[in-house]
């Protein structure tokens, strides 16, 4: 059987992080995207907290190619939100130096795929500051990026690349569902006082309309959400193949298979108590991304359940990945992508199972 | 040990917005089927750009960078390479590599979404379309390394955007090329925009070109839309790189008369008379008139070319609207000279899946 | 029971990659440390081959600051080994220009901490230039790197970041664990086809000596060295840790376990099927690596365990790797290394279980 | 639109090699104070140098970069700077730091290995030393950024060697320092190495201070060996920077007369005849033949001072030394302000590993 969690998809709050006292008051209720509500998170931010300061390519006067930053320049002037000259390496090594000073940057990559030349500032720096300083200086920083296929662009800007930053010590990645999630992991992510990757599924930017109340509430970061609750297996996954997977619950549990859906949402550090948890009850488990199978987060996971739950398994932990190849251009890209009938076909290969 | 190192940076124009003479023509430009040649390519150009933004409005096309007010950059280099030279381009230098003997289909299925676009067979060896902003710099001067160490006398000629030159990569390649003395041309399509950032939001350096300064190596400005000027410029470059293993740095002044790409809606950050004042120096209309003024062209022979050209983009479109589509494996194969085993289950998968390859269609 | 391999552990061959049949001579045997052995197939494989060319930082004159490419600029000339400015991204971006133009760029980047700035170059283009144009231009290229902890060097001079580069598709890494396999695989990763990432376990680059034969014999990639063979349990590691891992099982065999242990040798593609052979027989398995242990390559492998070997599994599949933080300054580095009492920890609670 | 773009650069050196005016003094050498806490700053630093590649060779230390030569630079940097200035350094940085209030212990913990080293609480907000090539650079950018965000008139002082200046960031901070109208000074310690590598081959620009030229910035040479020159030229940058908020690049052009780190074997690539001459040109000397001829030194006191300086450091030694090992958990600890669920069972783990710390040393 399968259940909804609350409306606004909220899990249980992690005792370990209580939810953050803004003092914001309740607004009403906001329709939106998800790229909206990201929005919506940084105004919010913005308005609160007057260390926030946006940067990257694109962000002030014309809001971020997706519009991400939308009217942040308007609404907080040009010294809190930079346009930056064509780096990369730049903006991280800005944003690295400013974080040091007490402001916290959130920062933008305009696509994943040009993350590159930031990695040496985000790896050799912001992930190591409070370590290396041994906690005098800190590194509060936000480095969001649109991520993964989907949206017919060209050549490098489709790509899901999250476990490469997932492997480094000191980073936390998170990777929302929903325009809820989106607003409310995004508050947290600013508020985090060490640096988050922030990466956000443009294929699903628009894809659906939610109801938020932009009272500043964080959600927690290091959680997974259990989007659906079941017995027969557990589906874990993330980002845009959320879609995906929700739709396959809905036709399994049309048949009267209820699957216990997993957002892992912070993609390091994964919450695997939550993923075991499920994995002791359903006995069987497969993983989707859409980032190459192999050396893909999805292959943590399973590690982990091979470690940790080798005796709860009643099948093969299946993983749906892209494939272990360069993303292809548009045309071929929906060849690429995991679909729908591709996690449906293992989920009823592991129920097949034994 | 005291003193002063002194430099400078001069701009080179021939032709004035209207196309009149500023300066007394350089000898090369006796060579009429030469200076046929920069128009015609530059009017083919503007119709291959019409035709893809078109094409991309009825979802026939990917997302494509428009050249519109930059063609006389690209044709120059195009004209000015020696067939045995190497291009390393951008992804405004469609001209050139129609010049270097690219097919307009093959263009058209690189930005519709084919990686097929990327093979450009008959470009022996030139790079691909690069979009990583100024990675294609550093190549370049690797390709130039090569051909170096081989022996040959071929030069590379590498092109970027303005904004590219506030990338590290641009910096590094020009100060390799410096210091190993390397047969190399920089071009840059200063356009004035990266998408939404003016110019004066990259950099506070009054040109460009200054930037060679910094590697000591040569560097000048030209008018970008002044053909004359471009392709002298670029011509000596190449002969200095050429003849004494030099690199030089050209900074080309121009405007990008477009939205940065068909994604783009340039109004949202851009002044519309700005845009009108830049069409008035834009090349193609300031090289006809000047062709005019020489009595090397006509409206009768104006027309003849717009037909032609005309007709070379619709074949092309038939050809790329009509090709098969690659079968899916081919989206494995190409990865490794030898497919490791591992990868062999994953490429059965997908030969199960060629029909569902539409999907994405 | 433990057997030892040959003396000179080379593998089976395997028969998708038949040995190169190098025109070379034998030439007698030479004694030789590991990074002794990367020079000797350096100077083998220039002599052999005018297109290959070394370029790095403070290669030429001073012969690398680990001596890797002593005297190949005395004896290839300075047009074919190239002190480079101080700039890995240029490294980079030279050695992808240079392959696509027919030469055989052998690239240095002097640790593997700071080849950050080339990951946009080797990710974005060595990896996907013969993809890019259809197999018109190729990218055979091979960036070695040292790598690892354990010589008491300063901040950013130990890290295994191997994960990062086995998640690329169209890249090859490659790790020597001996001085025999270090001169086998570099002749094999310069002469493949495409990029390959080389990555030098400097721990011990003098740590033993073997005796070698200059005879251009390459080894093959993609293939796992299967070191010890036994019955009991598998253990799968690579690099510097092997040393480790052998010391351990000669210390079980004196207690009559049997250990197979596998040298994975090239990470990424895996050579599962060894692997997987192994657990077919053992039952059991763990994996020892350097890099933290959440998203390092022994979650892969894991991975492909509890996906293809599950009801061969006696025991849970326990990995041992470096803890999740920041590899700590010299003086806790081997507080952070995986020990051989650490890797045989997990074995004995592997082989009690169940 | 024609024209030519005129830059120069200047060398400032006011002392020659024998320590002899070449120019007369700047009125704040009237500050004898001053001039003489150059002098102690610099003869301290340089036994401080001398301990720590003692320490290495017993095997009480990790790999040291040595500042032999180039004291005059770090101690000028860090005289001129005021106490709320930030201090975004490099790895030769050591004089600064000393001045800036951090203890030559930590100094010897952070390059024996021991991350506390890092923790400068003494410096506020300084940055910690810096190990990847050029990229603290941009970092300064980042904080002078913040300086100028929270209305703030302290500036930054960053630094870098001549091998640094190769890397793209360099440039990247460079240009950023220009077009945000920064308050941040660049120097450029120009030890003529990098590891094996001489300056003529890491470029081919005749001075790096023209680097600046590229930027749009200011930029000027001086004598890194002549305390006058270079603090003369850091205070004036300084205070373009905090008046004006504007960036200046120095090139400081010294020479390093050791080895590259205690890892390195200079004479392997270096002509020792080279080195020679330049031992001709080191600071200290040269500083202390100036202040005899300004009657400001005697012997009594340069022996006073070096018996002073010993057991300073002979102090910082003992603390270096005797200070407890950090608890093994402590590699976890610092990682994040709230420690992840996930890693309480390694941070446990760790504290049974306690003894075994001991293995590494
Ligand atoms: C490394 C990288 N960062 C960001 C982008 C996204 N992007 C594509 S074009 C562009 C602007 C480039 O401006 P410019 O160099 O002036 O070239 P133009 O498009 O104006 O010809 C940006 C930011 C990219 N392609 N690569
Ligand atoms: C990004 C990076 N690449 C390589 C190194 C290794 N390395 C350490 S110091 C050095 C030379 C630096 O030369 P320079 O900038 O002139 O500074 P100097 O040591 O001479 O003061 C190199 C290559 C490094 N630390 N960082
Ligand atoms: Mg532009
Ligand atoms: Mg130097």
């Amino acid at each position: 059987m399968t259940s909804n969690l609350s409306a606004n998809d909220t899990p249980k709050v992690d005792p370990l992080k209580p939810a953050d006292s803004s003092t914001a008051t309740r607004e009403g209720m906001t329709k939106c995207v998800l790229v909206e509500a990201i929005n919506l998170a940084l105004h919010h931010e913005m308005a609160r907290d007057p260390t926030v300061v946006i940067l990257g390519e694109d962000v002030a006067t014309n809001g971020g190619v997706f519009r991400a930053t939308l009217d942040l320049k308007q609404a907080f002037g040009s010294e809190r939100v930079l346009d930056t000259p064509l780096a990369e390496g730049l903006i991280a090594g800005l944003s690295v130096g400013m974080a040091t000073q007490g402001l916290k940057p959130v920062a933008e990559i305009q696509f994943m795929g040009f993350m590159f030349a930031a990695l040496e500032q985000i790896i050799c720096h912001a992930a190591r500051m409070r370590n290396r300083t041994r906690g005098r200086l800190t590194c509060p920083l936000v480095v969001r990026m649109p991520f993964g296929g989907g949206i017919h662009a060209p050549e490098h800007h489709s790509e899901s690349t999250e476990a490469l930053l997932a492997h480094i010590p000191g980073l936390r990645v998170v990777i929302p569902s929903s325009a809820t999630r989106a607003y409310g992991l995004l508050l947290a992510a600013i508020r985090d006082p060490d640096p988050v990757i922030f990466l956000e599924p443009k294929r699903i930017y628009r894809a659906q309309t939610q109801h938020i109340c932009d009272d500043g509430q964080a959600l927690p970061l290091d959680t997974c959400f259990t989007l659906r609750e079941g017995e027969d297996i557990t589906l874990v996954s993330w980002g845009a193949l959320i879609s995906e997977c929700t739709q396959v619950v809905d036709q399994l549990s049309a048949q009267g298979i209820a699957v216990e859906l997993i957002d892992v949402a912070t993609v390091s550090p994964i919450d695997m108590n939550t993923i075991l948890q499920s994995v002791a009850k359903t006995g069987r488990c497969v993983i989707a991304h859409e980032a190459p199978k192999t050396g893909g987060i999805g292959g943590e996971i399973a590690a982990q359940l091979a470690e940790y739950a080798l005796l709860d398994l009643e099948a093969p932990v299946l993983r749906v990945g892209g494939y272990d190849t360069v993303m292809p251009y548009a045309k071929k890209e929906a060849l690429y992508l995991p679909s729908a009938a591709d996690i449906k076909a293992a989920i009823e290969r592991v129920l097949a199972f034994g | 040990m005291r003193g002063r190192q002194q430099f400078s940076i001069r701009l080179l124009q021939y032709l004035d917005p209207q196309g009149k003479l500023d300066l007394p023509l350089p000898e090369w430009t006796s060579n009429t089927i030469l200076l046929l040649a920069i128009y015609e390519n530059m009017v083919l150009a503007r119709l291959l750009d019409q035709k893809a933004i078109a094409l991309q409005r009825t979802g026939q096309m990917g997302t494509y960078p428009s050249i519109l007010g930059q063609e006389a950059i690209s044709v120059c280099i195009g004209l000015a390479m020696a067939k045995h030279d190497v291009l390393v381009p951008y992804y405004r230098d469609t001209p050139a590599q129609i010049i270097r003997g690219i097919s307009l289909a093959e263009i058209f299925m690189y930005w519709g979404g084919d990686e097929r676009g990327g093979n450009l067979n008959t470009a022996s060896r030139d790079l691909p379309t690069c979009v990583p902003i100024a990675t294609q710099l550093t190549q370049a001067a690797g390709v130039a390394v090569a051909l170096k160490i081989k022996g040959e006398d071929s030069v590379v000629v590498t092109t970027c955007g303005d904004g590219a030159t506030s990338k590290g990569d641009f910096m590094e390649a020009l100060n390799l090329a410096g210091v190993w003395d390397l047969p190399i041309v920089f071009v840059i399509n200063n356009n004035r925009w990266a998408i939404s950032v003016p110019l004066e939001q990259q950099t506070r350096a009054a040109t460009l070109a200054q930037k060679a300064i910094a590697a000591g190596i040569e560097g000048i400005q030209v008018d970008g839309n002044d053909p004359i000027a471009v392709y002298d410029a670029i011509h000596q470059a190449i002969e200095r790189a050429r003849k004494d293993k030099q690199p030089t740095l050209i900074e080309a002044l121009s405007y990008r008369l477009s939205d940065h790409t068909t994604a783009d809606d340039a109004s949202r950050y851009r002044d519309a008379d700005e845009l009108k004042a830049h069409w008035q120096e834009e090349p193609i209309l300031r090289f006809q008139q000047f062709l005019h003024q020489q009595g090397l062209w006509n409206a009768g022979q104006e027309k003849a070319l717009q037909q032609q050209c005309l007709q070379v983009v619709d074949t092309a479109v038939d050809e790329y609207l009509s090709v098969d589509a690659e079968p899916a494996t081919a989206i494995i194969d190409y990865l490794h000279a030898f497919l490791p085993y591992t990868l062999e289950p994953q490429r059965v998968g997908l030969q199960g899946k060629e029909a569902s390859a539409l999907r994405g269609d």
